[in-house]
């Protein structure tokens, strides 16, 4: 008699690869992009043809030769070595971050919907302060303060991204929360941890995992740059944002090569986190029937 | 009993049968609608006659999924893309099916639509004032005071005496029965010829539903305004319009003049659904319930009689062959054996 | 109701203010190694010497008597004396925080006229240019901005010679035309991101019930859009470029490196290489404040837009 | 005379300035039926959250079977007896069940929070209450998005009775269901009363609905009772005049809407 919008972020109990199959070509793509690239970040170093930090300054700049497909950087090692090696770092420390960020932005979103009042007017306020600092500034901070380093930047842009993670997720939670079954649960006698972990969370899935591949993306670029400053991961460890920091005088000698295959690396990997992101983020979406 | 109704029926405001005399002011034949729905076309209407007559209320009842709100927006051609629609639908004579532009816009200013929830249907960063007059305004170049004016005297009219103030808040500031009093009003506005109200009271509690009803039937009956009803109560239905069309899976089963609608039904299924109500005055033993559930059109099948698997008169015949809608003492009827069960089915009411 | 709305904000932006520059005060307070180690540059100092300097930089007085002194000073323009270049952290401040001002703003401008140029054209018009401009934001939403200076400087400045690959410039035009890529590739990312969001907020607009019912009123298709979707999309759209521009500042830093710019971020980098404390908190201070001011100016674009903000109650 | 399943004593509830709930009192009786009739705001649905526990009185004092259930539960073992004295069917079908769970694993999920059993018996029992509810095998094993409203309200109606309740309320629950669908599901309700010695509390606004279902009504009226008694009485010859209002509003056959002649004015009205 009335056309309800049915609510909630559910998928019911879509597949994994029946979910996946939605996002479309688009997602299928960036789902090969992003298998692709975490195949190399676990055996890259194995598959390197080379030395990554075997330089001979003789070939710095030189282009590509046979062995050498890619050709050798300023400081004369292998780019492609280079790039492989260096696709651990730059997938690893994104992977933290996504994971810590999620992990704690969870637990407060869900712990705040759940208790509401007064913790949860701390919880947003403490948030709110956090806001104040942008990722990479707080990276900056950190590494003046434990020193340069992958560690450092990993939880600063952990803790700047927890407040963003939180604020969608407490919507999110918020919304379930206010779902009848809930309140029927509670009234049966269960546990808040039980409904939360049985219940709540599994309910907000989608939108978590959805939220975590955006993530991703931000965390690479962000990670990269922080690289790219100098203050993230050190020379000589290949990194893909220290490779264009390190062969930025080479663009302006033209000699881009190093610089830019790095740079694309990068992209792509973004691109494909960002558009399947993005497709599951409009799956997870609240249906209307 | 029916043939002593019948005989009152001829005193009510409209007539009953489709060849009734005059030109009807909406005409809509065989209209079938299709949406699209992950990728297929999904049908909701199977072939909907119906006619309004200028001046006249018709009753929309049906179930969920019935298909009476996509009746309404198929008329006002507010069906959403790449929905498909065939048959004709003409208003005042005019083919509505072809029009397009300003002419489109000018049935449309013709036609006004109640929806249910008002809350969403308008706009909520847009004052009242702006929200009421903006057609007028736009469609008739009223002047904005002039077009405030007569919009203050229709607020008034619907029992809202403020109008000034109202007139500079926003939708959230109005509680859901003040707000659709306001859509009323803003429908009433342009001065339009049918009205098209989708559920306008469900939303809202009993005795705010009598009142709205009440300032509608009294405003629509003054401006001689055309309405087609729509709503799941058929009580309400037959007390506030002339026939009352009863619609199962995309299809209209029965129309009947509202006062005979409870005593002599013409189909199974409109005395099913008056038998299955609980009632007020009385605590019944037990609810004579409907077995199954309510068949969506696409549901239904198309060679049968879309009420058959749930109908206590089945018969074999019934599953072969999708029945005509037709006409029986004054009203309209899409059942086999109608002409057999004339007068049996009004079994409820003293 | 509108100045309590105000009020309320600013006090609420002076206590996030405080409680930042809390955290960066003791950061750095509590950051491992001795600041007489880095005053004297690893050199040994005579006792006498090390209490002179003691006393200068009110080493031994109590944490929250150190913070208050530092405090008091950063609401008067003082925030110390770089170690490093040994001159006022203020001074070197103001005579970088142009670079970066215009820089921003620069990019800023590309980010609303282009982004929201864009997202507006394709959410306005499904079709061919709705779907290259998806297409081309979905790349470029995912450059990051110093991959965008390597490929700018690479294109325009290196093959081509439109535009200097490095330097502050000259004069108004010097200046534009140096800061121009710079502003471009800072700009490039955030700008996909608006335009995205901003045809998604007119797609949503169209679909919503309200719309239906101006088009049931027969207003016409163009005032529609212009009273109904535009104007309700500007919404979400102010909300995300506000954000946006917003992040731009600490990205800043990251652009002023690649292009060897003289501005804020670029300094704040090299003190956190060398360790210069006073300059860290300064500039951080300064990002901070203006990161909050933006967001603040965000909220109350954000309350004048919509009508149901409870003007009362907490912002967002 | 045997005490009462459930009481409830000068019941309050305040939000800020807002008084909902103002000095609420009656008794449900074992086997008993008690409507509260209201419109929305009047104070109905808070009076149910306080006595399942969703909300906390403000003041007054809440009894079920015998125990006081005013203030929250303090242990596990507590919060699940409350949940075998009072359980509760809401209105919405579409969102009282988890959309991931089965049916089977949803009451699966209860059975095993109330009794001792084991897999084998658990199961048995989720048949027997399918059964009594007019589930097949088949609606045991779908997911809440393969059923039908009425199904899902039968589904809601199973699992508040796993915990073997003696006292159920029953919150606009048929409001929502279609008419041929409602007059199941009264029936349904009524054959489990008749079965069982289960006491009901019905919230509704629909007069009907509630005529069909209960034996005494209470009316609430602006987070007051203003009238109560048994429920023929209520509803033909209503004395308040609020309750002879609310008779007059419901559609029937004859009926003509009318206006009251005040005229909406203040802030929100109505």
């Amino acid at each position: 008699m009335i056309a309800r919008a049915e609510p909630g972020v559910h998928l019911g109990r879509r597949s994994g690869l029946g979910i996946l199959r939605a996002t479309g070509p688009a997602g299928i793509g960036s789902a090969i992009v992003i298998s692709a690239a975490t195949f190399l970040a676990i055996f890259g170093r194995l598959l390197a043809p080379h030395d990554p930090n075997l330089g001979q300054l003789a070939y710095a700049y030189v282009g590509p030769l046979g062995g050498h497909p890619l050709g050798f950087d300023g400081q004369g090692r292998d780019v492609l070595s280079r790039l492989l090696a260096g696709a651990g770092t730059s997938m690893l420390g994104p992977l933290a971050v996504v994971v810590i960020s999620i992990a704690v932005g969870t637990l407060l979103a869900v712990s705040a919907a759940w208790r509401r009042g007064a913790y949860d007017a701390v919880v947003s306020s403490g948030l709110d302060v956090l806001f104040a600092f942008p990722g990479i500034l707080l990276a900056i901070l950190a590494a003046t303060v434990f020193g340069a380093g992958l560690l450092a930047a990993v939880l600063a842009l952990s803790v700047a991204y927890t407040p963003y993670v939180a604020r969608v997720l407490r919507g999110a939670a918020l919304r379930e929360r206010a779902q009848q079954y809930v309140a029927a649960l509670e009234v049966q006698g269960a546990s808040a941890i039980s409904i939360c972990l049985r219940h709540l969370i599994p309910n907000m899935l989608p939108l978590i995992v959805a939220q975590a591949t955006i993530l991703f993306g931000y965390a690479m670029v962000d990670l990269a740059a922080i690289s790219f400053l100098g203050l993230g991961v050190q020379p000589p460890n290949a990194d893909w944002g220290v490779m264009i920091s390190e062969n930025q005088s080479g663009v302006v000698q033209g000699y881009p090569l190093p610089a830019l295959v790095a740079g694309i690396c990068i992209v792509l990997v973004v691109v494909a986190f960002n558009v399947l992101g993005e497709r599951l983020y409009e799956q997870a979406q609240p249906e209307r029937v | 009993m029916s043939t002593a109704s019948a005989a009152n029926a001829s005193t009510s405001a409209g007539p009953a049968g489709r060849h009734a005399s005059g030109r009807a002011l909406l005409e809509v034949r065989d209209l079938v609608v299709e949406l699209p729905v992950e990728g297929s076309l999904r049908p909701v209407l199977h072939g909907l006659s119906l006619s309004i007559q200028p001046g006249e209320a018709l009753g929309l009842v049906g179930e969920s999924g019935s298909g009476k709100s996509m009746t309404a927006r198929a008329i006002d051609r507010l069906l959403p893309p790449g929905a498909r629609v065939r048959g004709t639908i003409r208003f005042d004579g005019r083919d509505v099916m072809g029009m397009e532009g300003p002419e489109l816009r000018r049935f449309r200013t013709e036609v006004a639509m109640i929806f249910q929830d008002p809350r969403a249907h308008t706009n909520p960063v847009r004052r009242i004032g702006d929200f009421m007059t903006e057609a007028l305004r736009t469609n008739e170049g009223v002047p904005l005071r002039e077009a405030e004016h007569r919009a203050i005297q229709l607020l008034e009219s619907v029992g809202i005496e403020d109008g000034p103030r109202r007139l500079r808040q926003y939708p959230h500031e109005l509680s859901g029965g003040l707000l659709q009093r306001v859509m009323i009003a803003t429908a009433l506005l342009t001065r339009p010829r049918l009205l098209l109200a989708d559920e306008p009271t469900t939303a809202l509690d009993v005795t705010t539903q009598a009142e709205v009803m009440a300032i509608l039937d009294e405003l629509r009956r003054e401006m001689g305004l055309a309405m087609l009803f729509i709503t799941h109560d058929l009580e309400l239905a037959a007390a506030v319009c002339d026939r009352t069309a009863v619609m199962y899976a995309g299809r209209v089963m029965e129309v009947r003049v509202s006062s005979l609608l409870h005593d002599d039904p013409l189909h199974p299924y409109t005395a099913a659904l008056a038998a299955a109500r609980p009632r007020i005055d009385a605590t019944l033993p037990r609810l004579a319930a409907i077995p199954g559930r309510p068949l969506s059109a696409f549901e239904a099948p198309a060679d049968a009689c879309a009420f058959a698997s749930r109908c206590p008169y089945v018969q074999e015949e019934c599953g072969r062959r999708q029945p005509e809608l037709v006409e029986l003492d004054g009203g309209l009827t899409r059942c086999r054996r109608a002409v057999e069960l004339r007068g049996t089915l009004g079994a409820r009411r003293a | 109701m509108r100045l309590r709305f105000l009020l309320r904000r600013l006090a609420m932006l002076a206590g996030t203010l405080l409680v930042s520059s809390f955290v960066i005060f003791s950061a750095l307070f509590l950051a491992p190694g001795n600041p007489i180690a880095v005053l004297s540059g690893g050199r040994s100092l005579p006792p006498d010497a090390v209490r002179i300097l003691e006393a200068r930089y009110h080493l031994n007085d109590p944490f929250l008597a150190q913070y208050w002194l530092w405090l008091k000073g950063a609401l008067h323009g003082d925030l110390g004396i770089s170690i490093a270049l040994r001159e006022d952290v203020s001074t070197l401040i103001a005579s970088r925080i142009g670079t970066t001002a215009a820089l921003v703003l620069y990019a800023s401008l590309l980010i609303l006229l282009i982004g929201i140029g864009l997202g507006l054209a394709a959410g306005l018009r499904p079709g061919l240019l709705d779907t290259s401009v998806l297409a081309v934001t979905a790349i470029s939403a995912a450059i990051p901005s110093f991959v965008a200076a390597i490929v700018l400087i690479l294109v325009f400045s290196v093959k081509v010679r439109w535009f200097p690959s490095l330097g502050n410039g000259q004069g108004v035009f010097g200046t534009i035309h140096h800061l121009t890529l710079p502003a471009v590739a800072l700009a490039i990312s955030s700008l996909a991101i608006v335009a995205r969001v901003t045809r998604a907020s007119v797609r949503e607009e169209f679909r919503r019930e309200h719309v239906q019912t101006a088009v049931s009123r027969g207003i016409p298709h163009r005032q529609v859009v212009m009273r109904h979707v535009l104007r309700n999309a500007a919404i979400p759209i102010t909300t995300v470029s506000g954000i946006t521009i917003a992040s731009l500042i600490a990205v800043s830093a990251v652009v002023e490196r690649a292009f060897s710019l003289n501005g804020l971020g670029a300094y704040l980098v090299a003190a956190a290489t060398s360790k210069d404390f006073a300059v860290v908190q300064g500039i951080s201070l300064v990002l901070v404040t203006a990161f909050v001011l933006v967001n603040v100016v965000v909220d109350v674009l954000y309350a004048v837009l919509d009508p149901r903000v409870d003007l009362g109650a907490r912002a967002r | 005379m045997t005490e009462p399943v459930l009481e409830v004593a000068d019941l309050r509830k305040t939000y800020g300035d807002l008084l909902a709930v103002d000095g609420v009192s009656f008794s449900v009786w074992p086997g008993g039926s008690l409507a509260i009739v209201g419109e929305s705001g009047s104070g109905k649905t808070t009076v149910a959250k306080m006595i399942v526990g969703l909300e906390r009185p403000t003041a007054g004092t809440i009894r079920a079977c015998g125990r006081d259930r005013s203030s929250p539960a303090r242990s596990t073992g507590e919060r699940r007896r409350r949940g075998r004295e009072v359980q509760i069917v809401f209105q919405d079908p579409y969102t009282s069940l988890d959309p991931r769970q089965t049916v089977e694993r949803a009451l699966d999920e209860v059975l095993r929070l109330h009794h001792g059993w084991d897999r084998e018996q658990r199961r048995r029992r989720v048949l027997e209450l399918g059964e009594l509810v007019g589930l097949d095998a088949r609606q045991i094993r779908a997911l809440p998005r393969s059923l039908s409203g009425g199904q899902r309200q039968r589904v809601a109606i199973a699992r508040a009775l796993a915990a073997e309740p003696k006292v159920l309320i029953l919150d606009e629950s048929v409001a929502s269901l279609d008419v041929s669908i409602q007059a199941q599901v009264l029936n349904l309700l009524a054959d489990i009363r008749d079965e069982t010695d289960i006491s009901y509390v019905v919230i509704s606004h629909d007069l009907a609905v509630v005529r069909q279902l209960t034996e005494e009504t209470v009316v609430m009226w602006h987070g007051r009772i203003v009238e109560r008694g048994p429920t023929p009485r209520v509803l033909d010859r209503p004395g308040h005049d609020y309750t002879k209002r609310l008779r007059a509003s419901v559609p029937r056959p004859g009926w003509k809407p009318k206006r009251r002649n005040t005229a909406v004015s203040g802030a929100r009205g109505e």
